[in-house]
């Protein structure tokens, strides 16, 4: 655990810092300076003039799903792809290889999810 | 090319893609065809894995020896003859879909890594590449209340016990120094005093794997997924993971944890001791085949893991034999149990099976056999899986272990022959429906090695023990 | 004061314990089972570099490495199979995963 | 002078160098973000033949000063079944995010506050955490409008993510490094925009969805969803998600910028191009990319959601990942690896 | 291997599964399906008694040595071997089964009208269990084959047998079955001492005497079970009386003599001391048998029960010689074996005559049944006789031997045997009274009809057995004399080495 490790991150830290900062002076100014005066037909959410009638989190499309999961899938492959790239020079045709039979499968990966319609939106 | 070493599961994992996308390029309906292909992919991985020289490659961490392809062998052939069984039961069942072969090829690559990993990465790579697969298998009827159950549940104490095995292996890790499995058994060798740390990691790798072979005290998951999941998916989940698992902690306690076997022996002790009770008396009462086969293949899980905690080679080779002879009848009975099936209902039932004898004397004479040959009575192969275990363990003075064991086999004797008394002693109640070919094809082949092994037993022993050779030798 | 091994196979074995408690103790919902899960994984992941970290060597982080790949595999699977549970049975409660048994 | 250095090299100086750095990036930014709006309404009316903002100051320059005081003066409006601290959150973890991001950019050589060795991993990661202010605030009012737009909003942004990903593969295999000065100076000889030109479009369209802007804008499309994930929000919660989407474009501007178009480099390292200082010619290409965006949202009529994600998955996908392998068998092939 | 080279032993033991194997592949309409069961069966088990019949004719009396050995590696890397062959005790327990085995046949021929393919099915495979359990010499293949015969007998029980079957048939296997998973530790843990499972082999081991107490136990727990000894016969009754008549006649014909061959073929040889020690609780338990089950015989109504309690009276007068130690009682229980082979197999299929015409076996559905069926009255008779060990019938010498041999022993215990051989009178006479004379108290029996020809054929030998083993016993205690001689000689020298060994 070096310390000139975690010193390159210490800007970072000080942004976090002064970000969070703005956002909440801004929230709380506002909050501060502006007059509140809710009332119960202001406070209902925006559903074009009616009573909301259920329960807006309780059902959406299994799609959504079969995006995320698919993501999770290309995104870890992309962290991968990372440091193989950087290094690709110093790690031999082996290497070379190596990602493109992992790029094999996932390319397989990819076309059977297309054929079974998980792209297909409508 | 060391590679070439880890041929068998590249032709299997490359043939397993091309019938993917084979598989899902045409419009119609290609799961015969796929099913007929991944049995291609079997038979040539098996070959390859016959033909396949010895060594270890991938710097260090997979290892191929005689033990391996002994495993393998196993756990291909298991695969292959769940595939058969599930050829007609999905289309039956209405969830023929290619999918399916493709999942158990995957499946039987994982069996692969984890029969050849040498290395703790090797091996949690291998577990998980087996039990994705595993748990889409068991929730695979994606329509069915009680499979998605099975698949859910599966899955969380799955994943669980890979938590527990890697918070185990990382531990290892870090007090041991490595993850390969030479140099940890070098480690230990040298060390004169194991680290606490050690220890506990190696007590996390045997919990986690004894939840994967569903050993007492982590059988919970067993007999809900075992009942839930469709029934050509348990013959496989009972049969070929069985082996892999087994193979894996023979060769993580022989190997790297050999020397510290003072830490890990009487914990094999004692689950074994409980699971072949558990396996004995919790199956008294079921009325669900399928539970009773989960019980059961706990009961018999116990036996094996008699055979490792005596370990040595003779304990060893016990484990092998007793594993070999599990997995043909085991598959054997699941084979009937597919087979259950009238005006194209599945059943489950016990009871359902009564008058088999007369109804259909030919699948009844193999189920007796598999049921004598489970509950250990000779000449049946089920008795030389027990003698073989039992020989060790009274040599080395387990005396307690074998006395438990053969008692518990006694009780579980009663619920064996409970099926046999009903297929023969009861009136039928009308006959199952035909019984299709491939159902036939494993139940013939399984059931003549089950009631004739006793007539060559010559070369699976000779097998078994130039297996554990090469495990104790590498260890 | 300087944080050494010990701190962080602390903070990793509180996360684990965490996370196997979350599995056992939960009783309302399987989404959170889910994340206990990967509580458990974090854990591990965290020992691994610190030993890694110690030890000076690589092994331990291309485990770490390994770990998140199969992971998030697992996440995808198991959110998977959830949906189709879900389907069957319209509700995720813990409670409710009780039709077999025996 | 001495006296100063001293002061600095202590940890109290350090933080305080630190925070000077990092108030003089972010107040330009801000400043940047609040003329971006004054000027993507002047541009866009220009190419509707309209006139823009125009009252408040010369040219209606005081226009964005003037909507912040309008907006601090709104009354801050939490609906009834929201998950209050969600609902106020949310937008917060927007702005930071975006904000945050731009430590680690060099705007020119060495000026990068965080010169972390990992730059574009950094910032790969940042923009993925956007995903979680956009779904905090849809689920968080618990309106149908916010939910669906939330969803869709995070769909969308990952499915780009991907094919942004390959692309950045493309160029870190070009350049060999995960730090962002070192990518810069990796295009001293060519702007990586010349070989990897497809990427280059790739990326940009990419970033456009990424930000939701138009074509992709329907996350917040009006006529289909009101405002999207922030229909709710009002006052300097909605401020914040506003300056944080704009931050986030110029963001994206400045990521092409570096990625693509040599950063602080003079197009030819040739007078009278080298005496035009760095950091201008950084601003100026991101200029230029932000003028693309107000051109392209002027230009182009909204996507259909199911032609968004058809082009996100089944043609930047494929075609980035197959130029992906061109590019590094090329490469590993003519030996033009960096070492 | 014999001198002959033929490996006649192999041919005895697995030609009936050969027979099994034929009437497997029969197919057709069920008559001609169960008709050619039977007679591939019974020829099948002719042949199989004529070869046993050239194995009796070219054994060698003289030697106590092991002949028509056959032996090939099996498990060779435990040492367990395929070791065949017999000696003066176990050949002719081999004819025993052999001859029995086709008169059970013959004896279903009509009573078993259901499943009759499956039926001879498991009656040729218990066949060849029961041959190679004699004729093995390994210990494991005798575990095996001990082991095996549960199997059809499970079946032929369970699914032929009377209205109590599933009851009995699970009493029978998992009593027998308990018993024998504790001789088969024993077993293993003799390989361990002596590092190999072949008998002759283990013959000239000596077992360590701290050993002996708790392997001679676990032998016990399965033989006695077996045999059957009070107090673990009770499955015997219940067994026999579910079990269709054939079933019956091989049960106390061959299967009970398994236990009594054991205890001489293993513990005796194997375990001196421990028999040594153990010989009062065995008389013990024997006299008890012979006294108590005779009694509860006395109170039987049914016909079935009453000679199966007989049995477990007569095997306590086996166990008794067994354990006298000299060469009387040891020839007496030997000689006890087979003749109570024959004759409660006798007593059986005589029960079983009058049981296929009337459908009952209780005692008081009968009466005056000399005055219709004077044949079958003449034979029951004789039977009856020789049970009661009547001198001149088959019953007389080896009781006599016995008792001989247990006066030597421990006059009380003599005297326990004979109050048994009184007690056997009673009940025996008194079932024949009840059974054959008196009046004819049920009219409906008039209509019976005397033996069959088919019936003649199956009495015909054991009348002939039964009187040649009364008249002339020598003939065949001469096959054994010089095994049991040696036998005897074996134990004393163990004792004494151990005796010296106590006493240095």
């Amino acid at each position: 655990m070096s310390a000139s490790l975690l010193g390159e991150y210490f800007p970072i830290l000080v942004f976090i810092g002064i970000a969070a900062g703005i956002a909440i002076a801004m929230v709380g100014g506002a909050l501060l300076v502006a007059r509140q005066k809710p009332d119960a037909e202001k406070l209902s959410t925006y559903e074009c003039g009616f009573e909301p009638f259920e329960d807006t989190r309780h059902r959406f499309d299994v799609r959504f799903y079969l995006v995320a999961i698919l993501f999770i899938i290309f995104d870890l492959e992309v962290a991968f792809l990372f440091p193989w790239a950087i290094t690709l020079g110093e790690i031999g045709w082996l290497g070379f290889g190596s990602m493109m039979a992992f790029l094999g499968v996932l390319t397989v990966g990819f076309i059977y999810e297309w054929r079974k319609g998980a792209l297909d939106w409508e | 090319m060391e590679w070439k070493l880890a041929l068998p599961e590249i032709a299997l994992a490359i043939s397993a893609l091309i019938i993917l996308v084979a598989g899902v390029i045409p419009k119609r309906d290609t799961s015969f065809g796929v099913t007929m292909a991944s049995l291609g992919a079997l038979l040539l991985a098996g070959g390859l894995t016959l033909a396949q020289g010895e060594g270890s490659a991938f710097g260090g961490q997979y290892v191929a020896d005689s033990f391996s392809t002994f495993m393998k062998l196993l756990a291909i052939a298991g695969a292959a003859l769940g595939l058969m069984l599930a050829l007609d039961w999905n289309t039956k069942q209405g969830i023929a879909r290619f999918e399916f072969p493709i999942l158990v090829l995957l499946a039987t690559i994982g069996m692969m890594v984890m029969i050849s990993a040498n290395d703790l990465m090797a091996l949690y790579m291998g577990l998980e590449l087996l039990s994705l697969p595993l748990y889409v298998l068991a929730a695979f009827h994606r329509d069915s209340g009680r499979a998605t159950e099975a698949g859910l549940k599966y899955f969380i104490l799955g994943s669980l016990a890979s938590g527990l095995l890697l918070y185990g292996a990382s531990l290892v890790y870090g007090f041991a120094g490595t993850t390969n499995f030479d140099r940890l058994a070098d480690a230990f060798s040298a060390q004169q005093g194991i680290s606490a740390g050690v220890v506990v990691g190696i007590v996390f790798i045997i919990a986690a794997l004894c939840f994967k072979i569903s050993a007492v005290p982590f059988h919970m998951w067993t007999p809900d997924v075992y009942e839930g999941a469709p029934t050509p998916v348990t013959a496989f989940f009972a049969s070929a993971p069985k082996v892999a698992a087994v193979a894996l902690l023979t060769r993580v306690l022989a190997g790297p944890f050999g020397d510290t076997v003072a830490q890990w022996q009487q914990v094999i002790v004692l689950v074994s001791l409980l699971s072949m009770v558990m396996g004995a008396f919790a199956a008294l009462g079921q009325r669900n085949i399928k539970r009773l086969m989960a019980y059961s293949s706990i009961g018999h899980i116990g036996f094996t893991l008699m055979g490792l905690a005596v370990g040595g080679e003779s304990g060893l080779r016990g484990v092998l034999v007793y594993m070999a002879i599990y997995l043909f009848m085991n598959l054997g009975t699941f084979a009937v149990l597919v087979a259950m099936r009238r005006d194209g209902r599945a059943l489950e039932g016990i009871d359902d099976l009564a008058g088999l004898g007369r109804t259909d004397p030919g699948m009844a004479l193999a189920m007796a056999i598999f049921m004598f040959s489970m509950a250990g009575v000779p000449p049946m192969a089920g008795f030389f899986g027990k003698l073989y275990v039992l020989l060790p363990a009274i040599e080395q003075g387990f005396w307690v272990l074998a006395v438990v064991g053969v008692l518990s086999s006694v009780v579980s004797a009663y619920y064996y022959l409970r099926v046999i008394k009903v297929m023969y002693f009861d009136a039928p109640v009308g006959a199952f429906d035909a019984r299709p070919a491939a159902v036939s094809v494993v139940l013939a082949g399984t059931g003549l090695f089950t009631g004739f092994m006793f007539l060559f037993p010559a070369p699976i022993l000779a097998a078994a023990r130039s297996a554990v050779v090469a495990i104790l030798g590498a260890g | 004061m300087e944080i050494g091994l010990g701190h962080y196979l602390t903070v990793s074995a509180i996360l684990f314990v965490l996370g196997v408690f979350g599995i056992f103790l939960n009783r309302k919902n399987v989404i959170v089972i889910m994340m206990s899960i990967e509580l458990i994984l974090l854990s591990v992941n965290l020992n691994l570099v610190a030993f890694s970290s110690r030890l000076d060597d690589l092994a331990g982080q291309v485990f770490a490495m390994l770990i998140l790949t199969v992971a998030a595999a697992e996440a995808a699977i198991g959110l998977a199979i959830l949906v189709i549970y879900f389907r069957n049975r319209g509700s995720i409660e813990v409670e409710d995963i009780s039709t077999l048994k025996g | 002078m001495q006296a100063l250095q001293d002061f600095l090299a202590t940890p109290v100086g350090h933080l305080v160098l630190t925070v000077a750095q990092a108030l003089a990036l972010l107040v330009p930014v801000l400043i940047a973000v609040a003329y971006m709006t004054w000027a993507e309404r002047r541009i866009m009316a220009a190419m509707q033949l309209r006139k823009g903002p125009n009252v408040v100051g010369p040219f209606g320059m005081l226009q964005p000063f003037a909507d912040a005081l309008k907006m601090l003066m709104k009354e801050t409006i939490v609906p009834t079944g929201a998950s209050r601290y969600l609902f106020l959150a949310a937008p917060m973890l927007t702005f930071l995010l975006a904000m945050i991001a731009w430590s680690v950019i060099p705007v020119n050589d060495g000026w990068a506050i965080a010169d972390i060795n990992v730059g574009i991993l950094y910032l790969f990661a940042v923009s993925s955490l956007g995903v979680y202010g956009v779904i905090i605030a849809g689920w968080a009012s618990n309106s149908k409008y916010a939910f669906l737009g939330a969803l869709r909003s995070a769909a969308q942004m990952v499915s780009y993510e991907v094919s942004m990903g390959f692309v950045i593969v493309c160029v870190l295999l070009c350049a060999g490094s995960l730090n962002l000065t070192e990518i810069v100076r990796a295009q001293t000889t060519v702007w990586y925009v010349i070989p990897l030109f497809p990427m280059a479009i790739i990326f940009f369209i990419s970033t456009l969805a990424e930000t939701n802007r138009a074509p992709f804008d329907l996350p917040e499309g009006e006529s289909e969803l009101v405002a999207g994930f922030f229909v709710e929000y009002s006052s300097m919660s909605f401020a914040l998600f506003f300056l944080g989407e704009y931050a986030n474009i110029l963001l994206m501007c400045s990521l092409t910028t570096i990625l693509f178009l040599g950063g602080w480099l003079p197009p030819m390292a040739i007078e009278p191009f080298t005496w035009v200082p760095g950091p201008l010619w950084f601003a100026l290409k991101a200029g230029l990319l932000f003028f693309c965006f107000v051109w392209v949202r002027a230009t182009f009529p909204r996507y259909r959601y199911d032609q968004l994600m058809r082009l996100g998955w089944k043609v930047f996908l494929p075609f980035s990942l197959v130029w992906l392998i061109i590019t590094a068998l090329t490469l590993k092939l003519m030996g033009w690896l960096p070492a | 291997m014999n001198a002959a080279g033929f490996p006649l032993l192999s041919l005895l033991t697995f030609l009936p599964l050969a027979g099994a194997l034929i009437i497997m592949l029969v197919r057709g309409e069920e008559e001609t399906v169960a008709s050619n069961a039977r007679w591939t069966a019974l020829w099948t088990s002719l042949i199989v008694f004529v070869l046993s019949l050239i194995l009796w004719i070219s054994f060698d009396k003289t030697t106590a040595a092991f002949q028509f050995e056959e032996k090939l590696d099996w498990l060779p890397d435990f040492g367990i071997g395929y070791h065949l062959g017999v000696d003066g005790i176990s050949v002719l327990f081999v004819l025993l089964a052999t001859a029995l085995t086709p008169l059970c046949i013959l004896a279903s021929w009509e009573s078993v009208t259901s499943r009759v393919r499956e039926y001879m099915i498991a009656f040729l495979i218990l066949e060849t269990m029961m041959i190679g359990m004699f004729v093995s010499l390994d210990m494991i293949m005798f575990y095996i084959f001990f082991e095996g015969v549960l199997i059809p007998m499970f079946l032929i029980i369970g699914i032929w047998g009377g209205a109590r079957r599933v009851y009995a048939a699970y009493k029978f296997f998992l009593y027998t079955f308990l018993g024998s998973v504790l001789m088969l530790l024993a077993i293993i843990a003799l390989w361990y001492a002596a590092g190999t499972t072949d008998i002759p082999a283990l013959m000239q081991f000596q077992v360590p005497v701290a050993w002996q107490p708790i392997i001679f136990f676990a032998f016990f727990a399965s033989f006695a079970v077996k045999v059957p000894m009070w107090p673990v016969h009770t499955w015997l009754p219940d067994a026999h009386v579910e079990a269709p008549t054939a079933g019956s006649v091989i049960l106390a014909g061959v299967l009970l003599k398994m236990g009594g061959y054991g205890f001489l073929r293993f513990s005796l040889p194997l375990l001196p001391q421990a028999s040594a020690d153990f010989a009062p609780f065995i008389f013990a338990l024997s006299v008890i048998a012979v006294v108590y089950t005779s009694l509860v015989a006395l109170a039987q109504q049914d016909m079935k029960k009453l000679i199966a309690y007989s049995s477990v009276a007569h095997m306590g007068i086996v166990t008794i010689g067994t354990f006298t130690f000299n060469q009387q009682g040891l020839e007496g229980a030997l000689f006890q074996m087979l003749s109570h082979g024959v004759v409660s197999g006798a007593l059986f299929l005589c029960v079983g005559v009058l049981y296929d015409r009337e459908h009952t076996r209780e005692i008081a559905r009968y009466g005056g049944v000399a005055k219709i069926l004077p044949a079958y009255a003449i034979v029951f008779m004789l039977f009856t006789m020789a049970s009661v060990a009547l001198p001149g019938t088959a019953g007389f010498p080896g009781e006599f031997l016995v008792i001989v041999g247990a006066w030597a022993s421990s006059p009380w215990v003599a005297l326990g045997a004979s109050t048994g051989m009184v007690l056997g009178a009673a009940y025996m006479l008194y079932l024949y009274k009840r059974i054959a004379f008196g009046k004819i108290t049920h009219e409906h029996l008039r209509g019976l009809k005397d033996l069959t020809a088919r019936e003649v054929v199956i009495f015909a030998p054991l009348i002939v057995l039964t009187l040649w083993m009364g008249i002339y016993p020598s003939s065949f205690t001469s096959f054994f004399s010089a095994s049991v001689a040696a036998l005897l000689q074996q134990h004393e020298a163990a004792l004494s080495v151990a005796r010296l060994a106590g006493i240095n």
